[in-house]
């Protein structure tokens, strides 16, 4: 309905691309492992959304969430740092082409772990970024340890059972001041795609908790971030399209008074069809409560929970040029001769 | 408290010739009391007569209340290290006067606040009493600033004993003041007042005089943060991330203020730099590294605890092979350490920093001005070599006011290195038949081309990661592909050394030892030169610029009998890294080296080496 | 694919003598397929048939899918270090086979999974195809376990062909699945129907056989993580933080685990020992020292990125004086490098890491053994000197199987230094007129007195700080106070070397030159010198076990013509370390080093030194 | 009137010791410091409580507000650790000996800005620890450049304007799960040291997050962490006092159901008596909620925020001896000869 993207595998979107155009390298994570789906999602937004991968580009820290962006986009540059310190580093190259559209792959034990303090600083400096936590509740790659959003009280093989409350990465973006926070689960991709597109569209930062079980090693049944406890307990707060900007939308597609309409900076717009209650997403104090509503009953609660499309970024402190910054040459950059004569003038 | 007359009488001999242009006032105050206002301006007004005047600021780690020490060195030679005794007091804190006194030479000058009660320890000095608090009061200055401006008292005093010249301090109360003249007036009257009242009722006993010279032509006054600061402005750097840690901060300070000055593009009123206050050190090198990755001249400042904390992001710099720069203003480690003294003991560390096989360039500047040429040449070499670039001051550099050469307009065109736009990787790739790495050499120098993040050639993407790759920077964990790729990058650090810093040579007749130093030693080195070769000691002194070595240092060492290490550390980091890298000349070679806080001085050079010439 | 018998009848002299006891065999298959039971099966049963054996798995840094590679090495001398060649591959991955069977000695022997094509690459091999699939699905195993089951078929089919004793391997399959019937039960079936199928379809060709021994008597097969961790326990650890890193977790884990076993206080049902899971390195290391602060015997275990963040935190143990135990596992860097693969790499950043004038004591276990033994002593030392101990173990030594004399127990009483309680205090206070002084050096071995937190004494309290103290832990900034206080600290790493393991010799009749080694690099040291000698060039060889180094190194390289230095980094890490304290006799170091995350092999080095020599 | 201590300054308190004996080194800090006064603070719910200092240990980071440790207690062990880096060496420290009680001093440089990721996993580990922020909202021993709890907009001489919303030192403890949340102004000492007392009595993480005002750097009219604001927009939630163990409480000096109580796990009780409305502490949604009230309203919300006296502590992870740890001897350290002859058998 509003996916304007072209519709055939093969065939070539308005940015003259076909999708495979859009892939990355094959995935050496383990089948059926969570971030090979969010992957393909990305793979999928970035196609329908017409974006030239050029102007992407990929962060991530350590863990097999982290590899992902070798996955996804082979034609964006990429950066794999250091465990924990993404936003750093994604934070300081983002200076170098505010053109271009930065997209970050962590995971719980990236972000949440090691990564806290960073995670949370870079929020709170709302600079445009897709911020996305694929949240298993272990470190994969070590092995199988619980991370800090692990589930209390869950019991694994070799790690015994882990006696402390998870982060909740929502929460922790929204008390930071995210301006687009929401919350997904690789098993809906539909969900998980149209999220992205919103994110790839937003003016700030956008943290997007997406729960992406590790089917090797914390995939019990009955446990939060296993498939089959998040499938039944998923309860999405609207069903979410991404609008392009210039998109016409159809009004009359949607019965009167169903949707809410959340228009992002760049004119795209997120459509949210109404589900079981009205939910307003710019309201960040709904959104606090619903995260706790949702632990209160054990819901899943999925969705675009918070935006606020026009809150100053970080980038509204430095009056830059409308050129990269990247590109800008010797005479723009070193100061005039005479200048440093009147400096030296100065200094007595 | 003693009479003031009385110990002038019986221990100055009037018939003692006067002592010109070649002294050291030592200002004795609390922090946070307004004294450096005070005490930069005499240095400014004596620096303003033509005479060589350099100033050091000894103050604790806190905010305020505490002694605080400031030393103005008078020196018509030009020397400008630190002196081991005062010639004049200026004794403004009754709690440190004791100790205070101590550190006169026989005979010395104290000028102390009327309200202080004089210990009887010296009766060869020369008293002058001030009354400070009396005409403080008496100038009717607004209660808040009443405390701050009593100090404007000694300057007067000072002026009028010394001779300094009164238009002159105007002049640079008027600097201080940014021309604001209600300010400048109302510290003026002060001064004019106290000295007048000196002139009516001091007489002068001392022989310590402040004469016009012409000898600070072509120089400036300045400290080495700020030198850096401005050094990267004409480096054209475009990012700075940072963390407030003494001593670094005023570095990254005065950029952030002078980007609104000197940055703002007149084309287009855009700003061509960012300087971002990051949430800690580990946070500013991983802005930075970003930054220097997507193609900025992108550089962070810190000192030891900070450079301790960005020990795995400049592994991954060493090893992804991205240009950054950064500062570590040295102050005393290990640890939190005396956060508000000097060292050079930061130099190991920094060489041998992160885990694995890696290597850094260091640049070791030694004056303010080489700060300021320092800071613009980091770039051009980070950006040759693609890796990070330290640059290691320290505090008694870096926050203290120097006399120094002024700056000059660098001499190059900026080297951006070997990078790639649209064009040029075409180009490449026409040339190439179609085959470009990232991590290829093409030139066999080690070094090899770059894209950055926003070129739109559909061949210019890649993936960097600190993980094991190979020339097309792809993932690989293979045994050869891992050796070659470091030996490459070993490489890179034989080619750099056409573009680092050679060491300075500065040779005397008929020397047989040599000397090797570095960084804020040099002025005590160059002076103890002097009072060896008048001991008929003399000495070739080889100067390190940078690391790694350049072939003349084992020249030098190979070119002379006895070589004497010195540096403000505990176990003689340079003399290591020569010990490690010119193993051969060893037996030749000499630690002087001590760390107390303070920097290194002449005279403890002097006695260090004569005493093993002997 | 090639005809079985057809390369075995023109390549394969039937005349060649057989090989017993004296081979190596590499299994390639992908990670996450359950091969790694298959593997230490085969290496168990081996070893229980009183074989030496060493067994090295080289994994890729993820979870599934990607190739790897098991070498089980079977020396009748005792040899545990990696060869360079194969004798058997066992191919099960045909992503990589053509590799695989480069490395095969000549007239080496194929074991391939019969579904794979074979390649036509090498004529001069045995080749025994396996009909793993088939017999897996004979087996009627649970559907989600048959992929990990069919593993045993070719644990059958060499037992079968190489004379691997079917009991052992029953037994060995007893112990992996810790006495599990059912388990044990039905591997074991697919174990001696594989046997039975190879008995029934293939002729041996091919001359390698294992014949029981009586070589691993009083030996042990064990990794050196796990060995690190009983070492620990039975040194008393009372608190461990950590950080899951790849080659080091499992150190902390296998204590987590032990802790529970071995140290519940039998009378109070209490558990004597805390292990913390930390948030980051910089949390373990900070949680470790607060431990060690307060009196426990306290450590952390981690690899070379997680070292790089332990800097800042290490210069504050060093100053303020902490023993703390800190595991090394090193794999190889620089950066996040190949996580997965081994290295000696970190050796000089440890031994300069922090700002600061700092200094470390470094253990260097070169066998499980020793990682058991410096796992307990290292504790003793950190609470003598009162100060981190680094212990730098790597991923060959951690996390491989070896064979290893068994554990000794500890031959000396804990040595938990000098620490006061109560009426220790109260005994010295008395003794000393009441005088002490947390940082007062009474003994003048540099070493002094402390109480911990909980001492009820009233005068037992004192402040720690990374800052400026002087004897009795006040603040200070006072210039002697500080160099005297870093002067003492140095004095504590001279007293340390009387408690810290003594490098150990062994000679060789008519021996010239020298070899210094450590760590992991040992075995295959050891065996290259055989090889030396055998070609005429006899070797002394001194394993270094301890930084900062003993006198008897020094003694070692003044009787010795050449000294070849041999280790596993690019620069030759400890080629500096010599250079740097013997730099007098410099002349005679010969580097050998280099990185390639593989361990050493005695061949490499034995062309390395013999081509020296030549 | 529950003030259960001696009265007279020079008096002794049951633990046999003045007030004096609970001193510290004379402050370096500036005078008028807000830092001053919660060392005072401390010193004085230590002797009203009859706490043997020896039994305390003093933790500290690195800050104007981390030197304050040496300004009180002078007969406690006291560590001065690393910038930022407090928690975690706590944490260690407090294993040694669980019967001594830990307090910590920090600022809000040092726990929001370098030190976030500790404090935060500190916190979620519940560890029975006193955490004071000493929260100016700058830097001060670093000359007063912005914190990350620095007000929106606040400009200084020297730093220009903070663009960015500040970090609630409150809000991340209890979102973190803290069991101890409280919130005061140095300038209200009575407050401080009645919140000092019950955090003291807390079997788990208290955090006591104090505007403490920088007059040397951040004390302008009207902004959030000066005097002047505090004091006129301070709204407490209610009137504290603490009663220790054992202490009768005349219930009669209350007028019935103007006071909430709150037992802590020592036996001690927190009065609450009822100001505005009627506040329950033990609800940490309602925590929450006034928290971003007192936001939209200018409100300084001051008082206890969030108690919750039984949730289980990190000690009870690891069923540790009666006797201190750091107590026990080589023989109960030191397993067996016979135990590792039964582990070299099992090595093969
Ligand atoms: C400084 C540092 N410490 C530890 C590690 C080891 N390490 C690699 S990945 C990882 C955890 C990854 O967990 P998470 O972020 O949840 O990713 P997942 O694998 O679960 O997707 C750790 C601890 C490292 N690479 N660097
Ligand atoms: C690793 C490190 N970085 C920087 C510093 C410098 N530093 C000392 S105190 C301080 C900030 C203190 O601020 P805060 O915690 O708010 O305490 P306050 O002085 O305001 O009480 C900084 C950045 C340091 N000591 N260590
Ligand atoms: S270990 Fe878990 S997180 Fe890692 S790739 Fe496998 S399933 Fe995914
Ligand atoms: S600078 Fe500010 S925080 Fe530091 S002591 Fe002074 S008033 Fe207190
Ligand atoms: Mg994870
Ligand atoms: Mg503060």
């Amino acid at each position: 309905m509003v996916d304007t993207a072209v519709q055939g595998k093969s065939q070539i979107n308005t940015a003259g691309l076909t999708r495979a155009e859009y892939r990355g390298a094959p995935s050496t994570l383990c089948q059926g492992c969570g971030h090979n789906s969010i992957a393909n999602q990305i793979i999928a937004a970035c196609y329908e959304m017409n974006i030239v991968p050029e102007k992407v580009a990929k962060f991530s820290g350590i863990g097999c969430s982290s590899k992902s962006p070798t996955y996804f986009l082979t034609r964006s540059f990429g950066f794999n740092g250091l465990h924990g310190r993404m936003p750093s580093l994604a934070l300081g190259a983002m200076f170098g082409d505010i053109t271009v559209k930065g997209v970050g792959v962590s995971g719980d034990g990236d972000s949440a772990s090691i990564g806290l303090g960073q995670f949370k600083h870079m929020v709170r400096r709302n600079i445009p970024f897709v911020y996305i936590v694929e949240n298993n509740g272990v470190y994969g790659l070590t092995k199988g340890q619980f991370s800090a959003t692990a589930q209390k009280g869950l019991s694994l093989k070799k790690q015994g059972t882990n006696p402390y409350l998870p982060v909740d990465i929502c929460m922790e973006a929204l008390i930071a001041n995210a301006t687009f926070v929401a919350r997904s689960f690789a098993g809906d991709p539909k969900q998980v795609k149209e999220l992205i597109k919103a994110a790839f569209s937003h003016n700030g930062i956008a943290v997007l908790d997406i729960i992406s079980p590790c089917v090797t090693f914390n995939n019990q049944e009955g446990t939060i971030h296993s498939y089959s406890w998040a499938k039944e307990h998923e309860t999405p707060l609207h069903e979410i399209s991404y609008v392009p900007p210039r998109d016409e939308i159809m009004i009359d597609d949607f019965v009167e008074g169903t949707v809410r309409e959340v228009e992002l900076h760049d004119g795209s717009m997120v459509i949210l069809k109404k589900l079981e209650t009205d939910y307003d997403p710019t309201d960040r104090w709904q959104a606090i409560k619903v995260l706790e509503e949702g632990q209160a009953n054990n819901w899943l609660v999925t969705g675009l929970l918070y935006v606020d499309p026009e809150f100053p970024t970080i980038y509204d402190n430095y009056n830059l040029p409308d050129e990269p910054l990247n590109r800008l040459q010797e005479h723009q950059l070193r100061p005039s001769r005479e200048s440093l004569e009147k400096i030296n003038q100065m200094m007595w | 408290m003693p009479n003031i007359s009385k110990p002038n009488e019986h221990q100055v001999e009037q018939t003692q010739p006067p002592i010109i242009n070649d002294f050291c006032i030592t200002f004795c105050t609390v922090n946070g009391s307004g004294s450096a206002t005070a005490n930069s301006t005499l240095l400014r007004s004596i620096f303003k007569m033509g005479v060589p005047v350099s100033g050091k600021n000894i103050f604790p780690s806190n905010i305020q209340g505490l002694p605080t020490w400031y030393s103005l060195r008078v020196s018509r030679d030009g020397f400008l290290g630190r002196v081991e005794k005062d010639d004049i007091v200026v004794a403004v804190n009754p709690t440190t006067i004791v100790k205070d006194l101590d550190y006169l030479v026989e005979g010395g000058v104290v000028f102390y606040a009327d309200d202080i009660s004089l210990p009887l320890t010296r009766d060869d000095l020369v008293y002058y009493p001030m009354p400070i608090k009396r005409l403080a009061k008496e100038a009717n200055l607004p209660s808040n600033l009443r405390d701050y401006l009593a100090n404007m008292v000694y300057v007067g005093v000072l002026a009028q004993i010394l001779g300094i010249d009164l238009e002159k301090i105007k002049q640079s109360l008027d600097f201080h003041f940014k021309g604001k003249l209600s300010a400048v007036q109302m510290n003026f009257n002060l001064v004019a007042t106290a000295a007048n009242w000196a002139k009516d009722n001091l007489e002068k006993k001392d022989r310590y005089f402040i004469q016009p010279m012409d000898a600070t032509k072509g120089y400036i006054l300045a400290d080495g943060n700020t030198a850096g600061a401005i050094g990267a402005i004409y480096g054209g750097v475009q990012f700075s991330a940072w963390y407030p840690i003494t001593p670094a901060s005023s570095l990254a300070e005065s950029l952030n203020e002078l980007v609104s000055e000197l940055r703002i593009d007149p084309k287009t009123g855009k700003q061509t730099c960012a300087v971002v206050q990051a949430e800690d050190e580990l946070a500013a090198i991983g802005m930075a590294t970003g930054a220097g990755w997507a193609g900025l001249r992108s550089m962070t400042s810190t000192s030891g605890p900070g450079l301790s904390l960005m020990a795995e992001y400049l592994g991954l710099g060493y090893f992804a092979e991205i240009p950054v720069v950064v500062w570590d203003v040295q102050r005393v480690g290990p640890s939190t350490g005396l956060p508000t003294r000097t060292a050079q003991s930061d130099l190991t560390f920094a060489n041998f920093i992160s885990h694995g096989d890696t290597n850094f360039v260091i640049l070791l500047p030694a004056s303010v001005n080489e700060c300021f040429e320092m800071g613009w040449r980091a770039f051009d070499i980070a950006e040759r070599l693609q890796s990070p670039v330290l640059v290691l001051s320290d505090l008694d550099l870096g926050m203290n006011q120097w006399m120094t050469p002024k700056f000059e307009y660098p001499d190059q065109p900026m080297d951006r290195g070997k990078i790639l736009w649209e064009d040029d990787l075409q180009k490449l790739l026409d040339r190439s038949g179609g085959k470009w790495g990232r991590y290829l050499d093409v030139d066999g120098d080690g070094i090899t081309y770059r894209t950055v993040m926003g070129n739109k050639h559909k061949a210019s993407a890649y993936f960097t990661r600190g993980t094991g790759h190979d020339e097309y920077a792809h993932y690989s964990e293979d045994a050869d592909v891992w050796k070659h790729n470091l030996e490459r990058i070993a490489r890179k650090f034989e080619t750099i050394k056409a573009y680092t810093p050679k060491p300075a040579l500065s040779q005397m007749e008929n020397a047989t030892i040599g000397i090797i130093s570095y960084g804020s030693s040099d002025p005590a080195v160059e002076e103890s030169r002097v009072l060896l070769a008048t001991h008929g000691i003399p000495t070739d002194y080889l100067r390190i610029k940078s690391l790694p070595f350049h072939s003349e240092v084992g020249d030098f060492l190979r070119t002379h009998e006895r070589v004497y290490v010195i540096e403000n550390n505990q176990v003689g980091q340079m003399m290591q890294l020569l010990t490690l890298n010119f193993c051969k000349e060893v037996t030749k070679l000499r630690k002087v080296a001590e760390t107390t806080g303070l920097a290194l001085s002449a005279t403890w050079i002097y006695r260090e080496i004569s005493g093993m010439e002997a």
